[in-house]
């Protein structure tokens, strides 16, 4: 029994920090929304990318983290990948690391034995040199039809019932949508019925199973992003509240400042080890994998709109302006928290699965 | 107990809502926080004084209708139930005007309040300063006495003023006694926003509109008052000079009384969320979604019925006092609550831009703006519990 | 328009009030207790009632309220009776003030046309000598099966489907069971099959609907005694807040203890609008009146839980001992928030209505 | 990250739950904090110790079984799977014994460890006074140095001591600098409750049992510790004279901190609680109920993988600090969350004095003991997340 990192999993996490921070800073993140007067300044005209944090990323072997060697890649796991997508999601990187990283290379190992090409996109992964988006448009698991800098990627995965597609964007019916979090360029994609036989990877059982476990990791990826947001904001608000003076004392020394600050942060800190653990279950195989994936996302969800809610409040006014950096954060916490289900769905799968009904 | 409306308000009723059907622009105009957006709300706001229904509780003269306390509840239930824009000039009908009303002279009533009405000045609020935000007594900005020019020169910098780079003129407080600390020695000024020693800058909000201005007094002049139009025009005083944190109480308690928040908006934004729901049923909608609209739902009706018994009071001459504040308190998080439950309904679509996203994103200013509810909250407990203030 | 009680109810409120505090102050309630120790002292043996304050009441007609003038009553409304319920609650009384000057009034008038015995009961009520208790068996309300101090009661009526029995509790099985508040000597009526047609009052749609109303009124009942109880917690909570000293302030200085208290007491002042609302509601026969009282019961439960969860964190260790007196407010706020109906089962009436799901 | 349990863990398992199996007294034993309850509760921590259960992380010398960590928490989980009777001697195991261990003689621990393991001496905390509750460096109980006669002089009052009327000995701190203040000149005493000098008086708890007690010391005189049997028997001093709340905080950490709630408590709630609603499902279980089942009970496993997170970092020897303050929060708030979802569960059936409305109760205390969670919040806020203690 050990519920830790290792030291080599506790020493590539910090190196990733210390990547995004230099290369995912508040004015990167601003020059990914296109509209830079929503951004709170910047340069304008970005797409949902941030290309030093990506290509930095990429050149550690991040993207190609849970690729077969024979690919190419790391051949680690989702234990591995998981503290690393906490870290993307305190940066708040809008670039699909979980999509790519996780949720194409669990799809796409899976297609290897039936199909050539999906060995060939794992080692374009692995290569740094494909992105990936990921829709679940129909099935048993929540519809996500929403994907984030759609015509940046180079592949689209589509899972549709008992189907699984890969697609180009340019092939695709993108409508581009506006969603609070400007980071997060973002197209919806409706039911395609033209789809044809020419970009199915995988049908049948296998197609349904590499589904569930594609969306798991989809919910979890968010998940562990949420936790990090969760972080960076009440690290904000802390900061804030130490150097902000009210009433001639630091705002920080009042109790109710304090207590609001430590029940998100109580949130934050039990909802980190069910993300942790369902790592590890997805690692292992475990079966009840998807229901503690399921408690890691709703529990997550939950913590990061309790961290945006009392960091918001603790500031003021003040967070209430798109030129200070909360915004950049809490919206993409608030749109995290819906995606790949939200805290209902995944609170009722637990519930479903404790009492069946 | 008798809740049911005279005949002379349900013909005031009939009356207000066949106006507003026929009048309030439809399709909804865009936020009236961008200076598009602004300029339509300013159309708006014109018809409205036209035929005399922006001030309806205020005197006749000063472009009102006499209406009751009732018949203005009357009036904003109607108003918000036909989706009425939001009211760009109400820091000025709301905060500034109950000022005017208990301290102005009567030639300063007749000079601003019909200009107010009719949406010729359009003012925003300067409260909050860059270190005076919930600790208003920490004001820094300054008048200082010109003798010899017969008037006040104003410099220092106010921020988080809402709609302050469309509006004309800005209410605050500012320092008249140099040696005065905390409370004491500031004088309540109305400034215009326009001519030299002024610079505003907006900036942006959480929503994306720029609603949001910074405005720098540099040596601006405000001449005393002489009783004339023209020097009313160039700003003055309400109250006494070094008396303006009396002054300036008076009107943060009606911003967090009666007039600021009428239930009819809470009702009407509860009723657009019972029909979000409605349109789920037997689509999806979960027993606890319905649960949970049901629970905002029930909290929107409390509101109106704690006003109504506010209102009974206060018909009857009785001082609401620091009960106000727990209205401030429940209506502003009853109103993040109702959006909420909007967007779990949602569900991942309630991450778009729409109309649910963005009305959350302004309710939540609604626990900070106006004194926070953490210092609402300490109001609560020391002057209607009674705890000691330590 | 006018939302507010006239002067003659604020008037009889305040008389009611103080001849509460008279006669059923925290001695008073722990000799109703049959078990002394549990009540925290006192003589022990009690049987659920207080007969100081019942005749006391029974002599201001505070019984017979509501009973027509024609059966020698006060022929006031629920808009009468429910402020004076709120005070009852105030003192924590547990004699079936509300059961009989209420729910059997309601009852017994809609008898009074077939049944001669309905007018000599309400007669009684008037007079002061008959008191009541009320179980709903079966139907479509709230099963609510538990009789305080049933043994002490002169008849209980049954509500069962679409009959109506008033019952002497000698003719009855009761089965002693243990509240937590000791106050409420309660008993429990399953379903009675041995009834016959000999104590039967109403029947068929008179019976049902007769039910309902009589069900909206103990739901009310309860309501009001809940904001009456939270008050007093409250109450209680400051004084004590004020007195008691730690880290050399007083502590209801420190702001986690004001913002509980506040936060209770927000509950409680807009619970209350609600319960005044649904008795002017249930006077009138306004249709909505049963969704009325829902949504009174459902907040006024929710209001006396925050305001026992407050007022036993704010005292500390000493509202956790029976020899001081909250436990005998905080207990009664437990059993009533439950009674007729808990929140989710008035919610959902509410949910009902608003959504026909 | 290792998830499993080794071979000779999973032995452990085997072993603890064949014998708890085997022995756990059943039906249940009535609530320990009753005189007749405790006798009962004294019976089974006698079988307890008489296998070395008692203690299993102490050495085998003191009546353990060297067991580790991770042992201890299968230990517990299984303890309470079995349902186990409540450990009427946990606040010596607990609470007194890291202390001891820590600060002790060799000679006290071997006079003391033993006879508390195996049951024969039972201690109770006497932190609280009426006038120190959560400010427990308000202490007024003194302790005068009698020279001549070679020892201390206790006199004052002790409160919410939890048994105290069922124990032999407290242990708690008397100030003994009598010109000081705060937390100086304080020193941990453990005392005997027999004997001239001392009052207990037994009175009752919000659940009905009579598990709390008032002590009061009146010249009760403790020897100098001479390392013999006898004079340890009549109490003595943990750490140096005027060190006390040093050594006592020590102990206060081990209260919040991993020892004293075990996760095995809560996930047998949590199970007892999915159990519960098992029962109503296809009669009555609405969704939403479920939906509450299932968020409490995902919090108990929360709370299992907070404390396995923090179990490994202290057997690699890191130090919990004012970590253990979330645990204590989580863990408090947890139990009562647990029960208030039982008692909707139970409907109308709630009010009776059943097991869920008894273990409601006990829940409710959780908050409050062991330094209130308002406190523990603000330890939180100043020594983990950094905000200035004003």
């Amino acid at each position: 029994m050990r519920f830790a990192l290792t030291e080599e999993q506790i020493e590539f996490r910090a190196v990733v920090r210390g990547l995004l921070a230099d290369t995912c800073g508040p004015d990167e993140l601003r020059a990914a929304w296109p509209d830079a007067e929503l951004a709170g300044g910047g340069p304008g005209g970005g797409n949902g990318r941030v290309p030093g944090a990506w290509s930095a990323l990429a050149e550690m072997g991040v993207l190609g983290i849970m690729v077969p060697e024979a690919n190419g890649g790391l051949e680690m796991t989702q234990e591995d990948l998981v503290p690393l997508l906490i870290e993307a999601g305190w940066a708040a990187l809008p670039d699909p690391v979980s999509a790519t990283a996780g949720v194409a290379v669990t799809l796409l190992a899976q297609a290897t034995d039936s199909e050539k090409r999906a060995g060939e996109l794992l080692a374009g992964i692995a290569a740094g040199e494909l992105s990936f988006g990921c829709a679940f448009l129909a099935g048993r698991v929540a519809t996500s039809n929403f994907v984030p800098a759609a015509t940046s990627l180079d592949q689209i995965l589509l899972c549709v019932n008992d189907q699984v597609h890969v697609v180009g964007p340019a092939s695709l019916p993108l409508e581009r949508v506006q969603s609070v979090d400007g980071a997060r360029d973002l197209f919806r994609i409706d039911l395609v019925d033209q789809l044809d036989n020419s970009t199915v990877l995988l049908t049948g059982e296998a197609a349904e199973s590499a589904t569930r476990s594609a969306f798991d990791f989809a919910a979890l990826g968010a998940a562990a992003e949420l936790i990090g947001l969760s972080r960076r904001m009440l690290e904000m608000t802390v900061l804030y509240a130490t150097e902000r003076k009210q009433f001639g004392v630091q705002i920080g020394s009042f109790q109710a400042v304090k207590h609001h600050l430590t029940n998100a942060s109580l949130a934050v800190e039990f909802a980190e080890p069910l993300v942790l653990r369902a790592a590890n279950s997805l690692a292992l195989g475990n079966p009840q994998a998807s229901v503690h994936v399921s408690m890691a996302k709703a529990k997550a969800s939950a913590a990061a709109k309790a961290a945006a809610a009392a960091s918001l409040q603790v500031h003021g006014a003040i967070g209430y302006t798109v030129e200070y950096d909360l915004h950049l954060y809490m919206k993409r916490s608030w749109a995290l928290a819906g995606e790949f289900g939200d805290v209902e769905f995944h609170r009722r799968r637990v519930s479903d699965e404790l009492l069946a009904i | 107990m008798d809740l049911t409306w005279s005949e002379s308000e349900e013909a005031f009723r009939t009356e207000a809502r066949s106006w507003l059907e026929s009048n309030v622009p439809t399709p909804a105009l865009p936020s009236g926080d961008t200076k598009e957006g602004f300029a339509l709300h300013l159309d708006w706001e014109h018809r409205l004084a036209a035929d005399n229904w922006s001030v309806v509780s205020w005197p006749k003269a000063f472009g009102g209708r006499d209406a009751s306390l009732w018949e203005w509840l009357i009036f904003e239930e109607e108003y918000y139930r036909v989706g009425g824009p939001q009211r760009v000039t109400q820091n000025g009908i709301f905060l500034l005007a109950p000022t005017i009303f208990e301290f102005g002279t009567p030639a300063q009533q007749e000079y601003y309040l019909p200009r107010m009405s009719s949406a010729v000045d359009l003012w925003c609020q300067g409260w909050s300063e860059p270190n005076a935000g919930s600790d208003l007594a920490a004001v820094r900005s300054k008048a200082t006495r010109d003798d010899a020019a017969g008037g006040w020169r104003l410099s220092g910098q106010k921020t988080w003023t809402t709609r302050g780079a469309f509006c004309n003129y800005l209410f605050g407080l500012f320092r008249t006694d140099p040696e005065s600390e905390r409370h004491k020695g500031m004088t309540y000024f109305m400034v215009p926003l326009e001519g030299d020693g002024v610079t505003v800058r907006g900036f942006g909000r959480l929503d994306g509109d720029e609603g949001f201005a910074e405005v720098f007094f540099d040596d601006l002049f405000i001449p005393d008052d002489d009783g004339t139009a023209a020097t009313m025009a160039r700003g003055g005083i309400l109250g006494e000079v070094n008396q303006g944190w009396g002054v300036a109480m008076a009107t943060t308690s009606s911003e967090r009384g009666l007039t600021l928040r009428s239930p009819g908006r809470f009702q009407a934004t509860a009723t657009r969320l019972v029909e979000l729901a409605r349109e789920q049923v037997g689509n999806g909608l979960s027993e606890q979604m319905a649960d949970a609209v049901a629970d905002a739902w029930m909290d929107a009706e409390a509101y109106s019925l704690f006003t109504l018994s506010d209102v009974s009071g206060v018909v009857e001459g009785k001082a609401m006092g620091a009960r106000s504040s727990y209205n401030k308190i429940f209506w502003s998080e009853l109103d993040v609550r109702l959006h909420e439950v909007a967007l779990d309904l949602l569900g991942p679509s309630a991450e778009l831009d729409g109309p649910w996203m963005k009305g959350y994103q302004f309710a939540l200013s609604g626990p900070i703006y106006a004194g926070t509810n953490e210092i609402q909250r300490n109001i609560v407990a020391e002057r209607v519990l009674g705890l000691p203030r330590k």
